[in-house]
Parts: C-alpha cells; structure tokens; sequence
C-alpha cells in the first residue's frame, strides 16, 4: 500500500521526465531540419536583409540550443515564452485551444461508452442469438472502415442533406456552452465510431466473460434475474477491466481529435501543431508539447484513479 | 415446516450436453436417487463422473447447452423440469441454496460482503433495515464474531474460508430447506475445511436444512453423511449409509476409491522415503528470514514473512512440511527457489532443485507442447540427450504413467492429473537431486491424487531423488514422508520423525492439524 | 461454454477478401487498363463507366488502374511500419513488464515522450537527416505506434509472470531473453493481434496525414490512403473517388481482421 | 502625374481579364453610391495573419486585410490605376528625383487625431529605415503649405507606386503592430490568434461614401476544402484563391465567382547552375516537351493564361507579344534539342515542389507524365514549405521545382530577380546582357525606352530558356450572393470598402 502524497510525487516527477523527454526530443527534432522561422514568416518577396531583421528582432539569430535552455528556464517558471509567429503568450495561445480539444475528446469518449456499453450488453446477455451476429458483424465492418471516409460522408450528410450543421462555426464555451457543444457534435461522433467498433468487442468478450464467472453464479443462486445480474454485477466488473482499454482508446481518441479538427476546420491543438511545426515556431511547439504531455500523464493517472474508485482491490494496492 | 417425506427425489434423469451444435454427449444417464427431509446426502464420485452436472440440474443452473432428455427432479413434491427458468430461479436462494467449490471468485469483488448477501433480499423486495439485520444475524451462525465489520468488508480481504462462509451464510439466509454444496471444502485447508463441515453440520441439525453434500473424496464423507452414494458414468452404482459403504463397499470401484481417499500405504504400496544415515546434504538452510518488499522508488518496506527456518535434508530423504494457510509454506518454497530473495540466513544447495506447483490450470505454459515442455527442461538442466531425444522424452513420460499420444498435446487437451504428470515428467529430464512439491494433488480428485502421490513416491524411493512435500494433508505425509516439519506464522514450530511428531505433538498447530484428520480430510 | 461461430468461416470470409487484394496486387504489377500516372485533361473527374470502370480523378487518371497500383503502396507501408512498431513496442513491453522496476518506469517514461511526440515532426527528423525515403517515413511511423503496443505486451507480461509455468521456468534458469520471447510471448497473441489490425488500419492512414508535409508516398505514386485524403476536396462532385479506395481499404483491413480472429480463436486463448 | 505608370496601368486594363463566371444581377463592379448601408460580411483567408506592423509586413495575407485599415499618399484601384488618396495631387521633377504631394485635408486617424504632414514625414522616414524597398528615400520634407516634398537618392522613375506605404500618428511606429491605427475606411477591432480579424466600419473615413459594411471578419480557415465547406455552410460570405475545379463545385445560385489574371509567374524553375539545366539546349528541350494548354486544361480547368517567359501579359506593354507560342509543344524538336545535349535516351530529374501548393504538386504530376514522352523521367520530391524556402529558394540547393512567384504591381519587380546577383536569383541565372539592362532601366528617364528595354531583357530571356515558365494563374474568388460590389485586384488586396448588401437583411 502506497500512499496518496507518494503516488502524487512520483506521478509529477514522472510527468517532469516525460516533459523534459519530450522537449529534448523537439530540440534535437528542430536542430536537424531545415527550414528558418524569419524566412517562412516572411515569404518570398522579402529581402535576405529583411530577414535578418526579422531573425534579430524574433531573437531566432541566437544558437537553438541557448533558445532551448532559455526556453527550458521560463518552462521551469511556468512561462512557456511567446509564440514567434503569432507573437502571442504560447500559454495563451494554447488555452484558447484546448476547449476544443478536450471537448472534444471527452464527448467521443462519452459518446464511445453510452454506445458500445448497451451494445456489448445486449450481445453478451445472449451470444450466438441474431442479434448477436448482427451487431457483432457492424462491429466488424465499423472496425475496418477508416474514420477518414467516415468524417467524410458524415460531414457530407449533415450539411449538404440535412443543412443542419456548418463545419467551422465554433463557438467558445465561454460565450455559449449549449452552441460550443453543438459545434463539437458531429467531429466528436466521427472520431467516437471506430473506437466503438474496439471498446464494443472488448467489451462483449468481458461481458461474456464475467458471464461465465464463479460470482455470476452465485448472484443466481441467490435468485437474481439474468437482467439483474447483467447490471449489477456483470456491467460493473467488465468496466473494471476495461479500464485499461479505455484508456488506450483515449489517446486514440486524443489523436483523431488532431486529425478531425483539421478536416472540420475548429481552432483545435492539431492544427496549432502543424502550424507551428510547419512555420519552424520552436517555443510554441515546445509549449503544446509540454501540454501534450501533461496530458497524457493526467490521463494515465486519472484511469488510475478511477480505477481504484471502482475496485477495491485496487484500492488496497493488489494487483490484478 | 419442514417438507415431510423426500425432499428431494431425482427418477430417471438423463442429460445431454451439446458441444457446438455436434449431438450431445450423454452426461447423466437415468440418474435416480433420493435425498430424505433433514438428512445430508453424500454423492462420491471422480472428476467427469457427473457429480457436478447433478447438482446444476437440481438448482435449475443448467447451461444453454445442457438438455434434459427425460426425468423428474421432484423436489418438495412439486416437478421442477415442468417449471419454467422464471419460476426455478425464484426458487433459488428462497428454497434450494447452493455453494460451490472454489470461494475464491465467487464473490463480486467490487461489493462488500454485506452487499453481495443483501443482494438476496433486494430482489424479494423485503425491507432494508430488517434485511440488514437478518444477513447480520446469518453472519453471525455461520461463526463470525464481528459481522458488521465482516458485512463492511470487500471479499479479497477475506480468507477462503471466511469466503466459503460468508458464501454458506448467503445460501441459508432464506433458510431453504435444501443445501447443495458442491465439493465446498476441496480448495480449501485441512483445519479450515474441519470447520466449515462442522457448520454445514450444525446447520443441518439445528436449521433442520437436507443437505446434498458432493465431494470426491470417500473418506471425507464417512463423519459427516448420513447417507452416501457413489456415481459413476452418469448413474449411482451403490448407495447406502455411510458406515455400511465404508465398512463393506459392494463394488469394487467404491472400494478402489476408498482405498484411494484414505491413501492406505500398503494398497497403494508407498514406503515413506528415508535417507540413509551417511547421505549427503541436499539442502541445508540456516537461519533464513525472508519477505517481501513493497513500495515506491523512494520508500522501502517490506514485510518479513518467515523467520529463523533452520533445517537440513539429506539425499533421498522425502521431508514434509506442514502448515495451515498463511503459515509461510510458500514464501519459505519460493525463497528456496530462488523467487525471493532472503533477507538474512543462508540455503546451501547441493545440485539442481525441481519444483511441481499447487495449480495444475497454470503448471503448463498453454502455448506449447508437452514435448516443447519435455525439451525446454532438457535444455535447461543441460543434459545431453544422448542421441534421440524423443525416445528419452517417451520413457520419461512413460515413467510418470503418460504415453507417447501425449507427447505432442496442448495442455488444455489434457486433464489435471496428467498435466500434473507432466510438471513431475519436466523435473525428471533434468534429473534434479532433491524435487520440492507444493501442494501438487490438492486440486486433484481422489484418483488422481492417489496417482501422483504413488508417482513422486516411486520416484523418492527409485532414483533416490530427496523431495520436500508440502501439504496440508496429513494421511499424504504420513504415507510418504519419514521426517516432517511444522510451521506457524512464519517459524518452524515443531519439527521430528514423521510417526513421533502426528502420534505425540507437542504444539497446539500440530494438534489442530490432527483433529482435523477427525473429519478425515 | 457458448456457440462460437465455426472459425473455418472467419478464415474463407478472410481469404476472399483478402484475395481481392491479393489479385489486384499481382495483376498492378504487370498490367493496368491504363497508365497508372496517365493524365487526361479530356476526361476530368468523370464517372464510372464502361471506359472507366471505377471513374476518373480530378487529373484525368483512371481510378481503376491506379487502385491497382496503390495496393503494393498500401501493402508496404502498412506491413512494414507495424512490423516495425511490433518489433520495438514488444521488446520494450516484456522488458518492462518482466523486470519491472526501475527499468520498467524508464521505459514507459519513454513510451509516453513519444506518445506525446508528434508523429509528423519525427517523420520531418528522420527524412531531414537520413534523407527523403518512404522507408525512413515508415520507420518513423513505427516509432510512433510503438509505445501502444508495448503497454498492451507490458500489462500481459505483468500478467504472466506471475503464472507458475514461468516461475517454473525461472526456477529452472532458462534466460530471462528466451523466457520473454519463448515462454511468454506466444501467450499474449491473443491480446495483440487486434492491436495490430488496428495498428494497420491506422497506419495507412497515418501515412497518407504525412502529406501535409510533404512526406510519405510520394505522387504521382498513391497509396488507397493518399488516394482518400486527395480525394477529400471532391466528396459532392466525385464520390467515386472515396468510395473505391475506401472499398478495397476495408476489403483489405477486413480481411486481414478476419484471419486475425481465425488464428486467434484456433490457436490462441480459444482453449483454456 | 508620371505618364508611363498611367499608360502602363491602362494599359493593364485592356489586358487584364475580368469575367464573371455566374453573373449576378448587376453587369460589372462599378460601385453605385446607391448601396446599402450596413450588415457585415466574412471573408475566408488560408493563412494565419502574422504582422500587422505597415512596414514590416510582407506575407501577402497580411497585406492584403491591412489594405483596410492603412493607406498611403497613394493608392491602387481594382484596375491597377495608382491615385492619389492621403494626397490629393502630386509632381514629379523632371530628373525624377523630386517627388511632391498636396496632402488631402480633413482625413482623421482612428484614434481620432489628424492627418498632418508631420505624420508623412514621420512615417515615410520610417518606412525608409525598415522596407529595403524604400530605402532610396534620402530626405522628407514639409514645405509649409500642406505639401510634402520626398527627394530620392538617385533618378528612379519607377518609384511612384512604392507611397502607398501606410502613414500612421507621428511616433506611433513602436508600437504599430499592436494599436493598428491607421486612416483606412476599416477600424481594426481585434485579432484573435487561429480564429480571424475583426474589422468594424471607420465612421470618420475621409470618403463619407465608403464603407458600406458596419463589420468585416476574416475568418482563418485550415485549408481551402476547409472554406469551401464553411463556404457551403454560410458561415463565410467571401473566399478568395479559389482553384477552378472548386469553384465548378459551388451552387451558382448561392455565390457569383469572380476571376482575374493574378500577376503571377507560375513555372517549372530550373536551377540553371545544375547540371544537366546548365545546359541551355536542355533548358529550350524541356520547354518544347511539355503543354501549357493541357496543364491549364487538367490543373486550372483552363483558367490561367499561358506564359512563355517570365512576365505576364497583363504587365501591359512591357510584355511582348511577339513572344507568344515561341514554345508551344514540339516534341520532335525536344528529343533532337535533347540528342545534341548529350541526352539522347533522356535523363532523370527530381522536381522539389512545396508540399502545401496543391496546384505546383498536380502541376508536377502533370509535367512528369508529359516529360516521359522525351525519355525525361521524373521524379517528385515533396518538402514542406519551411524547408523549400530553406533549401531551394534561400540555399539553392535542387534541381527543378515549381512555384509561383508574385512580385508588386510593376514590371521592374518582376524582373529584377533575375540579375545574376540578386539575391532573390534562386534560379541561378546569369546573362551579362541582362545584368546590363536591370542596371539601367530605372536609370532611364523616357518611357519608351524603358519599354524598349523591357523587351529586349524579355528577348533575351526567352532564349535562354531561363526556366520553363507555365502560367499566370486566374485568381478566382466566391461571394456569396447577398453581397456585391466586391472586386479583385491583380494583387494581393481584398477590398472591403465597396462590398455593400443587396438589400437589407
């Protein structure tokens, strides 16, 4: 048994690594390509002395490697510098952006288990039966078709058939929470399908599992329906274990966030990144891959913790 | 009141299973037998002879694929194969309550024990505060002193015994007027197993409740039943008091099995294995301490769990050790493996040491074949084959009482006697000098059991191979092994020859371990 | 037990539509209808038809000829990107999760930097300095789905080494190598292989994602993944050009999903 | 009043090509005063707006939305005419060193405070410090009577166009990027970094016709299928830089498509200094080899003009006709041009194109099937933009690609890039006779002349086959129906002054 501070301190300290890995990483990555942050702001028109008075001005005519550790010395205060091209606070820039993102992602994930919970239930409570093979057999194809063609037709339907929704017209959550997620609806569903497809299969195994198991048994002798069961005891032990599966389904899900806010044109993450990435603008990528990381950590480490709110052995540190 | 007259009586049950739409197998075949109202009913039988698919039948827990060809299960006077599954599972856990064989799962681990009983009440919509206090008072007959604190608790707190308990408390709380309990007491250990038949016992006697008590184990029933029979392929082959079965067995199968419950030396010819006095040290421990550690890169704890061993084992010596659970038997076997590091003490081997586990589900590695199993052993004792080393792999087998068919089998195409045989058939490649046994046939059925017991005992006395056997079971030390060792919380308690320490002990924990053998388990 | 649809179906569904495949793979590499980079301003995005069975793309080429091409690309990319991402996210995870401690935080430490890593800039790095080859796109591609592969093999390792057949296989000394890659290794296909479907599916799409910067297959060369995203500015004027690709693309992930779940329900957990 | 920029520009006008693809209601752009006032309008842009400091500013996306909200003494109209705007009149010396503006009075900044000529002064001494491209400013001088007098360093006759440099408050320049005041008939209201711009009307506007629109945003969209989509959904009114292919895709009912020769150069750019292009035979080869006219066709749906040397045609009479179809497709006299070099069973090329142009990429596509006809064998290399800057156009460093190149409104930009010094020469190209006349033009007084001129830099151009010059691609921009009076201009400016509502919302 571990304690609460103990696990905390391990988790920053494991979260400062991963940054500083990552960082690193961005460093070493930008050392090796070509490509001039002054010149790409700057375009072609611009003179070779223009761009060196850009170069001066941004500070890029310093050795990446002091902009690196200047870098890394605001990042230990908190202050991730500015962005050079959009010559913005790179925290700034990446809080207004983050809304997008995150929401994003948590209502894939929602969508992903209010769909693939009730469907993997209704499977497993009768495997082998119609209904079975039908839903499994979606689950199949759902599972193979690429979410890119999927964006596609959807985005498709609903504007050109329907004209209920307009890709692009976000709202900030601040200004109008009901239109903020309306605008992230139909992005969240493109990104939500596939990963039904998994968690759904997953799940079903689980379900069919815990079916068969000792405690199954036991709650039916002692009289409980098979529906009963199927709630209170199968549903909760399978999203025990597919805690860790979920949680891998949402960095999928973090990941196809980036894709689909590009192909539906919300100011997300994604396209800060390649934006930074493709203007050579170091502070900022550095900065949106610290939040990448910090991310990703709080992620791990809230499955954890959910997991433990749910399982009592975990709570008392015995592993599975 | 109590149902006068047979509780329960089953006419000419016969049961098919189906196996992926293939035509079933016939699994009971004209099963008839009667359980009289009060009484508790032995049903004897190995492993697949239909003992458990007796039991699913009677509580109505048959699988989709199990069918019912012909017969009745009248069971209070009333038909249940013309009830629907509506009306039979209503009757679970109010009329007819079960219990299984491994307590450890049979609990949802996400709920505490109060939750997991009080469960029984929702469905029946009876009140909460009364439903509360009966799944207490319940908690309290089946003998545990605190039952709050119990109720509160999550099963994996819980001992197996506690777990079986708790598992009793649920089946009695309707108070039914039929118990199944199928093989309740084989996971678990001799002095906690003592006890939980002493509670169905009670429970009969008192609660007035019939109880249909399925073991393979013969001698395990002889105390306990008022009545036994015996299966065999689907049918009862002989049925009577208990006392008349165990004195006169009519068939020679009940006698064979018998024989093998009780583990007769002289039947089944096992000799306890005795060093010569001029043997050399095999293993030689002094005082050795070890735990486990936990914790965080920053904090070390650990948890001492043995402490002091101190013994010796010469060659060809067969050394028991015995112990309840939690007494230390397995950190101390795995600290003699090399699993665990000692904390402090010393071990000094004296050449290869070979380990058969309790488990036969995960002795094997279930991605490959015996032979792979057979090879990677060879491999690792370094031995040279000597040319063929299908034929040495053959006659090893051949020597356990396996055959070449089973050479190129998976592990799940093989039962848990053979695949035990197997585990012993790797040991024997890389020709160890002392072979360590935890527990090996506790998970066995009588035959089985009896099989490898007369296995490692041929191989002790043979090849003069030492072994250390740990087991809970008293009859097995006593037939195999000529000196023993007691441990409890974690030191050895008392240690001697074999028939000086169980005739005369000297330590309360040696003392419970005997009189559990009173229930002859 | 329960009914489980007989495998054998998994496998002959699996091997026609990988026989799609298969077929469209050998006969691009000896013959298509026309040819596979062939403009023709006459004959812009124009619909399937008797001339062009699967229609035309917005630079003329015909759709068909160049589905049958892109299957060698697709094929390449896929395989040898996850075969790379399979052999390095193994490694790690039975690494990790056999000797634990603190060789097991380094390496999840590292797993997570490069989850967090953009998958494109490693792909700028690896171009920039080894120069532009599809082959150091895919390496770093591989790279990149590393890390998830790893935790799947790292929990099931955690999982395993707890068993007694590998206790028993440390107690007879085998080496901790051949106890990862032998003993424990064949027991977690059952858990890896949908992994590695998916690892596929994904990975011709994140192949095609690269083009944003100019990396991965090169044009005029497609890929059924470049084919979509190029594709992607047609959508109302010429549906044909997603539905062909996205067509053999399932064909192709299903089938290989199809012989997934035939090896695993034949030799894997299916027996227990 | 310089004669040759006005003839010059008029001359554009004949040339330039102005269609309406779905005509609307009205014939053509000429705004009448008789429009609707009110309403507000969005405009799609690809690109992130970066500077908004008037003389740092280069990107043309910058530029092209700050042509709202900066104007100076001088500016152009959607026909390329140069007229005056902060200044009502102005003279040219005879030497043309001497320039000197009458400034229009009564024009009010948008923090309110008024135009004097101590803002020109102030801002045409700084512009002079920060834009290379008017540096050869020497002095500024207010000469008291509400003119402002500029003296060039050396005779330059080409120099008019360079004053519609912004003027903004006198010693407002440190801090410019940020306040944005500046005179123009838009006030800029905000920014908002990946979202867009927020432009409201300048109700002090010197012109008390213009604007019509109360508010203006331009919206980032990531890419143009993005905008297109946004386009379909009505959440943009405007979007400029559409490719024909896209704009065939839009319901015709819903937006007029306005098109027009965009002053730019696109062209296969062939690194004179690598081999086998250091070969003038291969440079004249690969120019017979391909088809103008089928890569318009394929890429552009035909609309681009063709393009045979380094100038467009809608530069007026700078540009020779007589060029015209020197290199129309001669595949005979590629494959022989191509036996002399050396090369008779052909070679391999590599083509670096600029991973985020689609039109250069489709462009390679299309070229390196027309190539293998002669044996060329082609292969495309993609790089992302950061990188082509980089290596091909700062470190020079590739053997072919293709980009378009834009330039200002006037021939000199166009062709100065091509003296073998300059800086901006990434094509490596080099011919002493050129030299010559780059040096020269500027320094020549008559207009004739520097025509003259003109055509015989292009003459020698052509023969060098300097590159493979492809076309000046038509600029085509979508607006929605409910708007009007929005026109293109033949360079990087989108207008929002004119834009007014059809009828009241």
């Amino acid at each position: 048994m571990r304690s609460a501070a103990g696990t905390i301190l391990i988790k920053i300290c494991e979260f400062a690594l991963t940054a500083l890995l990552v960082s690193f990483f961005t460093f070493i990555a930008f050392s090796v390509i070509p490509g001039d942050p002054a010149r790409v702001m700057l375009g072609t028109d611009a003179s070779e002395e223009q761009v060196e008075n850009l170069r001066a001005e941004l500070g890029v005519d310093r050795p990446l490697s002091v902009r690196y550790l200047d870098w890394l010395g605001g990042a230990l205060k908190g202050d991730l510098g500015d962005s050079l091209s959009f010559r913005t606070p790179v925290n700034e820039l990446i809080k207004s952006r983050l809304p997008v993102t995150l929401g994003m992602s948590l209502m894939a994930l929602i969508i992903v288990l209010i769909v693939a919970f009730p469907m993997a239930a209704v499977c497993a409570s009768r495997p082998g039966s119609l209904t079975d093979r039908i839903v499994s057999a979606f689950g199949h194809v759902l599972f193979a078709v690429p979410a890119f063609a999927l964006s596609m037709l959807l985005i498709l339907l609903f504007t050109k058939a329907f004209g209920i929704y307009t890709a692009g017209r976000y709202t900030a959550p601040s200004d109008d929470a009901g239109k903020y997620i309306a605008s992230l609806l139909l992005p969240s569903v493109c990104i939500a399908l596939p990963k039904i497809a998994m968690t759904f299969k997953f799940l079903r195994a689980s379900m069919i599992e815990f079916s068969a198991s000792d405690f199954a048994r036991t709650a039916k002798s002692h009289g409980l329906t098979d529906l009963k069961i199927l709630l209170t005891h199968i549903i909760p032990n399978s999203a025990v274990s597919s805690v860790t599966v979920i949680s891998l389904v949402l960095s999928d899900i973090m990941g196809g966030s980036l894709i689909v806010e590009q192909v539906f044109n919300l100011p997300g993450l994604g396209r800060l990144l390649l934006s930074a990435i493709s203007r050579r603008d170091f502070p900022l990528l550095s900065g949106i891959v610290f939040y990448l990381a910090l991310i990703t950590v709080i992620l791990y480490f809230l499955s954890d913790v959910i997991n433990a709110a749910i399982d009592p052995r975990i709570r008392d540190g015995r592993s599975l | 009141m109590r149902y006068k007259g047979n509780i329960l009586e089953v006419k000419g049950l016969t049961l098919t299973v189906s196996n992926n739409g293939e035509p079933g197998a016939v699994i009971l075949n004209g099963l008839s037998f009667a359980v009289r109202t009060g009484e508790i009913m032995g049903l004897i039988g190995n492993s697949g002879s239909g003992k458990t698919m007796t039991a699913l039948a009677v509580s109505g827990l048959l699988s989709d694929f199990a069918k019912i060809e012909s017969g009745q299960i009248i069971f209070e006077g009333e038909d249940l194969t013309a009830k629907t599954a509506k009306e039979r599972r209503k009757l679970l856990g109010e009329k007819i309550g079960v219990i299984f064989q491994d307590p450890s799962s049979a609990l949802d681990p996400l709920q505490t024990v109060g939750s997991n009983l009080a469960e029984i009440l929702r469905v029946r919509n009876l009140d909460k505060e009364a439903g509360r206090r009966q799944v207490l008072d319940m908690l309290r007959i089946v003998g545990f002193e605190d039952p709050e604190q119990i109720a509160s608790r999550y099963p994996h707190r819980l001992s197996g015994g506690q777990r079986q308990r708790v598992l009793i408390a649920g089946a009695a709380l309707m108070k039914p007027s039929l118990l199944i309990a199928d093989e309740p007491t084989s996971s678990l250990d001799t002095v906690t197993s003592m006890s939980i038949m002493q509670l169905l016992h009670e429970m009969c006697q008192e609660m007035g409740i019939s109880i249909l008590f399925i073991s393979h184990n013969l001698n395990a029933v002889r105390n306990f039943c008022d009545r036994v029979m015996v299966m065999k392929d689907g049918t009862v082959i002989d049925s009577d008091t208990s006392w008349d079965i165990m004195g006169q067995p009519r068939s020679a199968f009940t006698a064979d099995l018998l024989a093998k419950s009780r583990l007769d030396p002289d039947k089944l010819g096992l000799t306890a294995g005795k060093a010569a006095d001029d043997a050399p040290c095999v293993l030689s421990v002094k005082d050795l301490s070890a735990g486990y550690s936990n914790g965080a890169l920053l904090r070390k704890s650990s948890r001492t769990v043995i402490r002091d061993i101190t013994f010796d084992i010469k060659e060809g010596d067969c050394l028991g050790l015995i112990g309840s659970s939690g007494c230390g038997k397995t950190t101390l076997i795995k600290t003699l493996l090399g699993l665990i590091r000692p904390s402090s003490g010393s071990i000094e081997k004296n050449g290869r040491i070979a380990a058969v586990f309790q488990d036969p589900a995960t002795s094997l590695n279930p991605a490959h074949t015996v032979r792979w199993h057979l090879n990677e052993a060879l491999k690792a004792s370094g031995r040279n084959a000597g040319g063929d080393k299908d034929s040495l792999f053959i006659r090893t087998l051949n020597e356990t009482g396996l055959a070449e068919e089973h050479l190129h089998r998976f592990p799940a195409q093989l039962s848990g006697g053979q695949r035990q045989k197997v585990a012993i058939a790797m040991c024997l490649i890389g020709e160890p000098s002392a072979i360590i046994a935890d527990e090996p046939f506790s998970a066995l059925d009588a035959a089985s059991q009896a099989s490898v017991i007369k296995l490692l005992s041929d191989i002790n006395r043979e090849r003069k191979t030492t072994m250390l056997i740990v087991s809970h079971n008293l009859r097995v030390i006593r037939a195999m092994c000529s000196r023993v060792i007691v441990m409890n919380d974690g030191v050895i308690v008392e240690s001697g020859d074999t028939a000086s320490v169980l005739s005369a002990p000297a330590t309360e924990t040696t003392r419970m371990l005997l009189d559990a053998r009173m229930y002859g388990v | 037990m329960r009914r489980r649809p007989n495998p054998k179906i998994y496998l002959v569904t699996g091997i026609i539509l990988l026989s799609v495949i298969a077929v469209s793979f050998i006969v691009g590499l000896f013959w298509t209808p026309y040819g596979i980079n062939a403009t023709d301003p006459a004959a812009k995005l124009t619909a399937p038809s008797l001339q062009h069975l699967f229609g035309t793309d917005n630079l003329g080429r015909d759709v068909f000829s160049r589905c049958l091409a892109a299957s060698r690309y697709t094929i390449l990319v896929s395989f040898a990107g996850v075969a790379f991402a399979l052999v390095l996210g193994t490694a790690a995870g039975l690494f990790a999760g056999y000797f634990g401690g603190i060789l097991d935080r380094i390496i999840m430490v590292l797993s997570n930097s490069i989850m967090c890593f953009p998958g494109i800039l490693l792909a700028l790095m690896a171009v920039a300095v080894f120069g532009p080859s599809l082959y150091n796109v895919i390496w770093a591609l591989g790279l990149v789905f590393a890390p998830t592969y790893a935790r799947v093999y790292r929990s099931g390792t955690i999982e395993l080494s707890s068993r007694d057949y590998i206790l028993q296989a440390k107690i007879m000394k085998v080496r901790p190598g051949r106890i990862m890659f032998i003993h424990i290794f064949p027991n977690l296909m059952s858990q890896i292989l949908p992994a590695v479907i998916t690892g596929l599916a994904n990975m011709t799409l994140s192949e095609s994602g690269m083009s944003y910067l100019g990396l991965g297959v090169q044009p005029p060369a497609a890929s059924y993944g470049k084919m979509l995203a190029d594709a992607q500015s047609y959508i109302t004027a010429a549906p044909w050009l997603i539905i062909f690709p996205t067509l053999m693309l399932v064909f192709y992930i299903l089938g290989l999903y199809f012989i997934s779940e035939w090896v695993r329900t034949t030799y894997g957990g299916g027996r227990a | 009043m310089n004669a040759i920029s006005k003839r010059l520009l008029s001359a554009v006008l004949s040339s330039v090509i102005c269609l309406s693809v779905f005509a609307c209601g009205k014939e053509d752009g000429s705004t009448d005063a008789q429009g609707i006032y009110g309403g507000e309008a969005v405009v799609g842009i690809t690109q992130e707006p970066m500077v908004f400091d008037p003389f740092t500013v280069e990107a043309a996306g910058d530029k092209e939305i700050l042509f709202n909200v900066y104007e100076g003494l001088m500016k152009f109209d959607h026909e390329g005419h140069l007229n005056p705007c902060l200044a009502t009149d102005y003279t040219i010396s005879d030497d043309a060193t001497q320039y000197t503006f009458t400034l229009r009075e009564g024009v009010l900044f948008h923090d309110g405070s008024e135009l004097d000529a101590g803002d020109v002064i102030y801002s045409l001494t700084r512009a002079s410090e920060l834009n290379p491209e008017l540096s050869a400013i020497s002095s500024v001088t207010d000469n008291g009577d509400n003119t402002v007098t500029v003296t060039l360093d050396a005779p330059n006759s080409e120099f008019l166009s360079y004053f519609t440099s912004a003027i903004i408050p006198e010693g407002s320049g440190e801090t410019i990027g940020d306040t944005r005041i500046g005179t123009g008939p838009f006030v800029f209201e905000s920014y908002e970094p990946g979202i867009g711009i927020v432009l409201t009307r300048n109700e002090n506007y010197w012109n008390p016709e213009l604007p019509y629109l109360d508010k203006v945003t331009f919206k980032v969209c990531a890419d143009m299928d993005a905008g297109l989509i946004e386009l379909n959904g009505g959440s943009i009114d405007i979007f400029p830089y559409l490719t024909a292919d896209k704009a065939a895709q839009l319901d015709p009912s819903q937006f007029n498509i306005q098109t027009l020769g965009s002053n730019m150069i696109q062209g296969l750019f062939l690194n004179n200094a690598v081999a086998p292009f250091d070969d003038v035979r291969v440079r004249q080869a690969v120019n017979y080899a391909i088809n103008r006219t089928d890569i318009i066709d394929l890429i552009m749906n035909g609309q681009g003009l063709e393009l045979t040397t380094a100038m467009s045609p809608v530069m007026g009479d700078a540009y020779d006709t007589a060029l015209d179809g020197t290199y129309s497709q001669d595949i005979d006299r590629a494959l022989e041009l191509l036996a002399d070099a050396g090369y008779a069973d052909g070679f391999d090329m590599t083509i670096t194109v600029p991973s985020n142009y689609l039109i250069h990429v489709n462009t390679a596509v299309a070229i390196a099937d027309q190539l293998s006809q002669v044996g060329i064998n082609v292969s495309i290399e993609q790089v992302d933009w950061a990188t082509w800057l980089d290596r091909v156009y700062t470190g020079r460093d590739y053997q072919s690609t293709i980009i378009a190149l834009t330039s200002d409104y006037a021939p000199f930009d166009v062709i100065n890039r091509y003296h073998s010094a300059a800086d901006n020469n990434f094509i490596n190209y080099s011919n002493p006779d050129v030299d010559r006349l780059i040096e020269q033009i500027p320094l020549t007084p008559g207009e004739d002349e520097r025509i003259g001129m003109y055509r015989e830099l292009l003459g020698y151009m052509t023969e060098d086959a300097a590159s493979c010059y492809i076309q000046d691609p038509y600029s085509m921009c979508a607006v929605a129906s409910r708007l009007e009076g929005y026109e293109l201009y033949p360079m990087y400016v989108q207008d929002m002054s004119t834009v007014h509502l059809v009828s009241a919302d």
